[in-house]
């Protein structure tokens, strides 16, 4: 593909052509979940009919394709976020259990007197794993603020991390605010007194080139089904070393050396983290999704975000009466808009969208603190990717301004 | 379509809530939250329901059904009060397929509409199960 | 569907029209992962296609057809093992997570002196959770042996489950001996000391009818993909009162009652053991599945599978140098079979099957303690499910003539 | 098909293997397991490869090669025995695309089939990977 051409990408996703409501569907909650294209459906659906099988276990020829296809979309992700080997992408279910197996695993050296940092901004999913883990060990929990612009305030940096910490855990794009954090400073802090820096990617791997040896962080999450994906299947990156040396966290089959009732040996990265039978034709479907994001170019992608947040915003701030959160300008922010519509509540917000076929999701998006911070309870936000375009921004508009009329 | 939702007589008691405001004296107080949304209400009762207050921040239907709420319940003896109570949650459940009795449950068959919206029926019932708490604290049982 | 029609049902499963190595596929591995019906995958295909959104999150259309999609999985799953609510429903990403997530949660309040009993028939998965809970808490972990018949030695009973007891978990239905262990009498003995039982029914509830309130265990694992669903998803059944109490495992999105920075409240079950987006397309694949069992019936499929193995067992034993482990008869035992193949190593026994078409599994099962206690480092397994036939079972034993003429 | 696979010179050093069994004395020991299947092995150097020992549990490909490599390396000067060592993984992990040198792996070409099946590369290479341990441990670098 030369040029981005939306049209062609919206022939691919079959959903985009249903009707809610009676108008056409405009999605606009992809930082909730994507949609697949027929590609990954199609990929899917031929491991099922041809080559379904177990891993790792069984040397039949279905067995051995079943595997093949596991361990190529392994390495597939790898390239895609530029890993130095397939060994040190581990597959889990979600992002939330990746950042859970870290808190376990790396967490397990974690002890009274340590400090753990994260941020005002995290989504539930980085801020209740540290919570756990500090309940269980007695290590203290430490917070970034966010500015009133919607950044991470750095301002506490040499304090708040030092050499009493061990794990700093923060988002690299903001669900919420769509802020992208450059994490540069943070990262060259942690490691000056030896922290480990695990970021939530979530949003980010999704939506932009990304390149793990370039990012620095030791360990990184994200989750298949935010990237046209299928759910079921999420993604822990950490360095060959680090990784090495981290010790179980979910016990079972495939992740052991030998067992004996004495005493279990386990499997080197990533058999280690992986207990169970894989979502295996989840990872094969991630692997689809990985080749058509490739195929389509993660600049591209990036570049036609940045071009509908940047419309987004111009004309969300020609609405009376509404007020966006977070950076105002596409600058250091992903196409991820959240606001306000003066006097009504976000839920009524939404109704209204929804009934013109809008789909925009509203609440406090996983992420309490960040509504706390702006003194909210909640939040409407509309949310792009690739498939989306101006005409689907401009019904946002007209939902909106159908919102104020129902409820003035 | 959402003409069935938000009916004139739910915009009314939002924009107009009765009732609304924390008051003293009360017997019992509980605190309900919405974990999808962040939505709270906190809602106050006197052991004879001769008084229940409230407030709280929420969307329009969870605001006009705390209204409505405090019009049907306040003042009423226990044993109608529990009736309406289990009218409307049943009302709520129904999936759209119960028919409202307007004698009992007066301005809340506008709810009606809402029973359709499965999302929404957690808006409506949030003040209905925190006014349930606060009068079990209250001594006072309104299952019937 | 009156009479069972194994042809029938065949013509549901498009990979066993397969060819392997130039012959039809001889599929006899459904106890490491069954096939999917059409049926199933034409629901989740449904699914992407028409409804894919984020559940619990949304109050758009798409977002309620999703959330209805898969609470409506749930109370099918609850209905099909004959759970009192779908509130007793936890979907997982597989067995070995409902049971690691047993381990932890209930695993929490185990300290020093306490005792938890497994038996030396057990699944890796419901071995190395416990060990790890062990060596976390300085409990003991005790273990039932294995006859010589391959059924679980009951004799120490009163003593091994004693008043320091405090979890026992069992595999109902071993995956390398195919004994249905009767649990009742360890139960009741578990319950007069207040212990739980945790019951890994990975293998029974695929292939047998189970009513959770007759079986009287306190909790019960399985898994989708060997019940004709997807991978990626798996069930922790518990008893309403008993989920109540447990306290959270993973933390993260969905889980949550109200998050502050300083302190979390957890919503009750099953969302506060669901963190982050769940396996949704998977849970209604597995819906599915359940629906698609329910319409043959239980007690249909068990009953083929009986005459299966009744066919298997004596076609075997007229197998010089065969030698079959476990039970005789199919009284007590299910459909998998383990078997020896006189001074040939399973692996070479499962390669010449599998040239021939013919799918075994080979290895240690995830079962090592099974092996070590028969003297073998490995077994080859056949194992059946509703969609194989006898002729399939004729193959195999040609397969095994064609090992012994190669190895001869 | 498993011809390729079950050459007759894999079956005859399974059935006939050379130098099996654990001699001393010994330099270096490694003992490595196939997590999959179980298979174990126990490979013993002297420091100047004067013997090569082994034993173990394992299927025909695993115990062949054991064979295979006790006679290739046994006694060869530690430069050559390094050539042969990577001749033989390059062959195994090259998935049936590399051809096999016999002036250097003599019997081991054998085992050009066994690279087309990547569940049984790991049975080939188990008793090759504790040798390297092995000789490590006996202060012997393999690696070219
Ligand atoms: C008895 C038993 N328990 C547990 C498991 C683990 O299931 P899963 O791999 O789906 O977690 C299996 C299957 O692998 C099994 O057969
Ligand atoms: C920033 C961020 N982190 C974590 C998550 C959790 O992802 P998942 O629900 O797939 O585990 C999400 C999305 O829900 C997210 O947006």
């Amino acid at each position: 593909m030369t040029a981005f051409d939306v049209a062609r990408v919206r022939e691919d996703f079959p959903i985009l052509s249903r009707e809610i409501n009676g108008h056409p569907l405009v999605y606009l909650d992809s930082a909730n979940t994507s949609h697949k294209p027929v590609q990954v459906l199609d990929v899917m659906r031929t491991y099922w009919e041809r080559h379904n099988a177990n891993v790792s276990r069984s040397v039949h020829t279905l067995g051995t394709e079943s595997t093949t296809a596991y361990e190529d979309a392994r390495a597939k992700v790898a390239t895609f976020i530029g890993a130095r080997s397939p060994d040190e992408v581990v597959f889990t279910k979600n992002s939330t259990e990746a950042i859970n197996l870290v808190a376990h695993s790396l967490g397990a050296s974690v002890g009274p007197g340590d400090e753990v940092v994260i941020s005002e901004m995290e989504h539930h999913s980085n801020i209740v794993p540290w919570q756990l883990l500090c309940e269980r060990t007695g290590a203290t929990l430490r917070w970034f603020g966010i500015t009133d612009d919607g950044l991470l305030d750095e301002s506490g940096l040499a304090e708040l991390i030092n050499e009493r910490t061990r794990i700093v855990s923060l988002v690299h794009m903001s669900n919420i605010l769509g802020t992208i954090n450059d994490v540069s400073r943070i990262i060259a802090r942690a490691h000056e007194v030896g922290a480990q820096v695990l970021l939530d990617c979530s949003q980010s791997v999704p939506h932009l080139p990304l390149d793990v040896v370039e990012l620095g962080a030791d360990l990184i999450a994200f989750t298949g089904h935010k990237m046209l994906g299928p759910t079921g299947i999420g993604v822990l990156w950490a360095r060959a070393d680090l990784l090495r040396e981290m010790p179980p966290f979910l016990g079972g089959g495939s992740m052991i050396e030998t067992v004996t009732m004495e005493r279990t040996t386990y499997a080197a990265p990533p058999a280690r983290f992986e207990a169970g039978t894989p979502p295996i034709a989840e990872a094969v479907g991630l692997g689809a999704a990985v080749d058509y994001l490739s195929a389509i170019g993660m600049r591209e992608i990036h570049e036609h975000e940045i071009e509908l947040t940047g419309y987004a915003l111009k004309t969300l701030a020609g609405i009376d009466g509404v007020r966006v959160y977070g950076p105002g300008t596409p600058d250091g922010r992903g196409g991820t808009v959240s606001f306000d519509v003066a006097g009504v509540h976000p839920h009524d917000v939404g109704q209204i969208l929804d009934d013109l076929g809008v789909e925009v999701r509203v609440g406090h998006h996983c992420a309490r603190p960040v509504c706390a911070r702006f003194g909210v309870s909640s939040m409407t936000r509309a949310s792009f990717y690739l498939y989306n375009t101006t005409a689907e921004i401009d019904a946002l508009a007209a939902g909106v301004e159908q919102v104020k009329k129902v409820f003035s | 379509m959402t003409d069935q939702l938000y009916q004139e007589i739910i915009l009314d008691h939002y924009k107009h809530p009765h009732g609304r405001g924390l008051r003293d004296p009360y017997s019992g107080e509980a605190h309900h939250v919405n974990p999808t949304c962040g939505d709270e209400i906190t809602v106050r009762v006197t052991d004879d329901l001769s008084d229940i207050s409230y407030d709280g921040m929420g969307c329009s239907i969870s605001q006009a059904s705390a209204s409505v709420l405090h019009e049907l319940l306040k003042g009423k003896p226990i044993g109608e009060a529990a009736k309406i109570h289990e009218a409307f949650v049943e009302l709520m459940q129904g999936r759209g397929q119960v028919e409202p009795d307007e004698e009992v449950l007066g301005d809340g068959i506008a709810f009606a509409g809402v029973a359709r919206y499965p999302a929404r029926v957690k808006c409506a019932l949030l003040p209905w199960m925190a006014f349930k708490d606060a009068a079990a604290r209250a001594g006072v049982e309104v299952t019937v």
